[in-house]
């Protein structure tokens, strides 16, 4: 990858990061804050994968890792942040609608 | 390639319009870039390309699976 | 890169993206859902097919080919069932919105 | 020449799309339209990625965006449409300045980087033979690394136990079962993702591929089994559950100090086996990697359903 390719790609995870910021400060839904905090991780990961191919040689492996362990930790965490949501739903669907459900 | 990118840009494009079909749009998405993602494999010489692009045909019914498989059916699902 | 396989190669590649371009005019462009649908599994499974024969062409290696054969096969099944389950959900809500 | 003109227009589209599509993401004012368009971003982000010369997170992307995000994001939207929190937002200066600052802080971050020398690809690349995998980025995740995959499994293991804790799991899905069609798709797709998982396990020791993109990639072949799940739930088999979900870190824990009466130090591979037990911890992590994230889709403790059909009955 030619630097290039690395000042688009890692203009464009800045920007991600921006626009997972400003959804995060402007979002009031749990959902969309879970969603732009989604947004902004990836334009950090991929501002990574950026660094990590600018040399114009071989990426660079330890960031790769990096970014593969820090996929699968944001998808973890983005599951157990849902998890809470949807039981929030239901604990709040309970108070609305009395002894619904279980 | 150059018919390939734009056809990109413009499925993104067709994101927005319409209610249903946002998920035929996905799928089309995921068609071109398979289509992508062959072609590069065959510019770039790396075959671990066609992997990803095995992903994305195998799992391109997820998605709208999913989709209608949480919402419920027969009521006419949610639009905007 | 003039060898008659490269050539027509490229030629299927090409006809295929511009299949892919179409399908994307036509789920812009269509009036209906149903016909965006049509125009959609159209593009899909053409253009794809096209591209894959192109490149199986242009690559000359067996298993490549074969991968890229079954991975066609994978689109067409998995756009066949998307396309499916879109239509099925379309039609339910034709008929309940006809019986109101 | 031609190559390098449509690489690059290529580049840029794909970088512009990922950006307007992230914008598009945060700023829509339909909920279901920032779930959908954070899906299609997955996808465009996992092609961009290949290009940067990274398939394995590619793979790795495509699997978690395709398969996994989506159907959490899904479920949770389906779940709490109706219920939205406060008024629609009207925010903007402070977001934007948020934004603002954010930006220029990476930005001036960054730029000093532009020209600088790429980071440890030589490095490794001399190391490589005392690890017993070729392939650099699998070496780095289970042999130099090897302490942060370890920690990594512990993190979702950790999530895996929270979610558990919120209660017994709801049923995901709501509405009915798919005619024969979608069945028959999952006949032929899901073998077919297994197979994948296991290739992809398996090439991990010499090209792109690994015990991460073979975990996501099995997880989302549990995804469908969930999808024709008439219930839209899992048997309760509790046990079974805890073993396979804790496999990796037991693997990890296990070996790294059965390890250490050879070469005395924790993880580090013997030269002799280094291959094999790479081997091992990598299908143990794949598998515990498969579970976990299959069961977070599930989002809570799968527990019996009264007035289900279950083997107790």
């Amino acid at each position: 990858m030619t630097s290039a390719g690395f000042v688009i790609y890692a203009t464009a995870g800045v920007a991600l990061i921006g626009a997972g910021a400003f959804g995060l400060a402007r979002a009031r839904d749990a959902l969309r804050r879970i969603v732009a905090i989604n947004v902004a991780a990836l334009g950090v990961l991929t501002t990574m994968v950026a660094l990590a191919a600018r040399g114009g040689g071989e990426a660079d492996p330890v960031t790769h890792a990096m970014v593969l362990t820090g996929l699968v930790v944001s998808a973890s965490a983005t599951a157990l942040a849902l998890a809470l949501v949807r039981r929030m739903a239901h604990l709040r669907g309970e108070e609305d609608a009395d002894g619904h459900d279980g | 390639m150059l018919a390939v990118s734009l056809a990109l840009g413009l499925v993104r494009l067709s994101r927005g319009p319409d209610v249903m079909d946002r998920l035929a749009a996905a799928q089309l998405v995921g068609t071109v870039g398979v289509a992508i993602l062959l072609i590069l494999a065959e510019v770039t010489g790396d075959a671990s390309l066609r992997l990803v692009a095995l992903l994305f045909a195998l799992l391109g019914a997820v998605t709208v699976a999913t989709f209608l498989r949480v919402t419920l059916v027969e009521t006419g699902t949610a639009s905007k | 890169m003039n060898s008659i396989p490269d050539v027509l190669g490229a030629l299927l590649v090409f006809a295929g993206t511009a299949f892919a371009v179409l399908g994307t005019v036509g789920l812009l462009r269509f009036p209906d859902p149903m016909s965006r649908l049509h125009a959609l599994t159209k593009a899909d499974g053409t253009g794809l097919g096209l591209c894959v024969a192109g490149l199986s062409l242009i690559a000359r290696d067996v298993s490549a080919a074969m991968l890229m054969i079954l991975l066609w096969l994978g689109v067409m099944l998995s756009g066949a069932t998307a396309a499916h389950l879109v239509a099925r959900r379309l039609l339910a809500r034709q008929e309940s919105a006809g019986g109101n | 020449m031609g190559i390098d003109a449509a690489a690059l227009l290529l580049d840029v589209t794909l970088a512009a799309t990922v950006v307007a599509l992230g914008w598009r993401c945060v700023i829509t004012a339909d909920r279901f339209e920032t779930v959908a368009v954070f899906i299609g971003i997955s996808l465009v982000m996992a092609i961009a990625w290949t290009r940067l010369e990274a398939p394995d997170l590619a793979l790795a992307e495509a699997a978690l965006g395709a398969g996994l995000n989506g159907a959490l994001l899904l479920a949770a939207w389906a779940e709490t449409r109706g219920i939205e929190d406060g008024p629609a937002e009207r925010r903007i200066a402070g977001p934007a300045l948020l934004a603002a600052t954010t930006m220029a802080v990476a930005g001036a971050g960054l730029a000093p980087l532009v020209g600088a020398e790429a980071g440890l690809a030589a490095e490794i690349a001399a190391r490589l033979d005392q690890t017993g995998v070729s392939y650099p980025v699998t070496a780095v995740l289970v042999d130099f690394r090897a302490l942060d995959t370890l920690l990594e499994l512990c993190v979702l293991l950790a999530a895996l136990a929270a979610t558990w804790q919120l209660g017994a799991a709801r049923p995901l899905l709501r509405g009915k079962l798919y005619g024969p069609v979608f069945v028959a798709y999952v006949r032929i797709a899901l073998p077919l993702l297994v197979v994948l998982a296991a290739a992809l396990l398996w090439r991990g020791a010499t090209s792109p591929g690994g015990a991460f993109q073979a975990g996501a990639t099995l997880a989302a072949a549990g995804v469908l089994l969930l999808l024709v799940n008439p219930a839209g739930r899992v048997p309760a088999l509790s046990w079974a559950y805890r073993i396979c979900a804790s496999l990796g870190v037991l693997a990890f824990l296990g070996l790294g100090t059965g390890v250490t009466a050879v070469t005395g130090r924790f993880l580090d591979w013997p030269l002799s086996h280094a291959g094999a037990l790479v081997l091992v911890a990598e299908t143990a992590a794949t598998v515990a990697i498969a579970t976990t994230l299959a069961l977070l889709v599930v989002g809570g403790r799968p527990v019996a359903q009264r007035g289900r059909v279950g083997k107790r009955h």
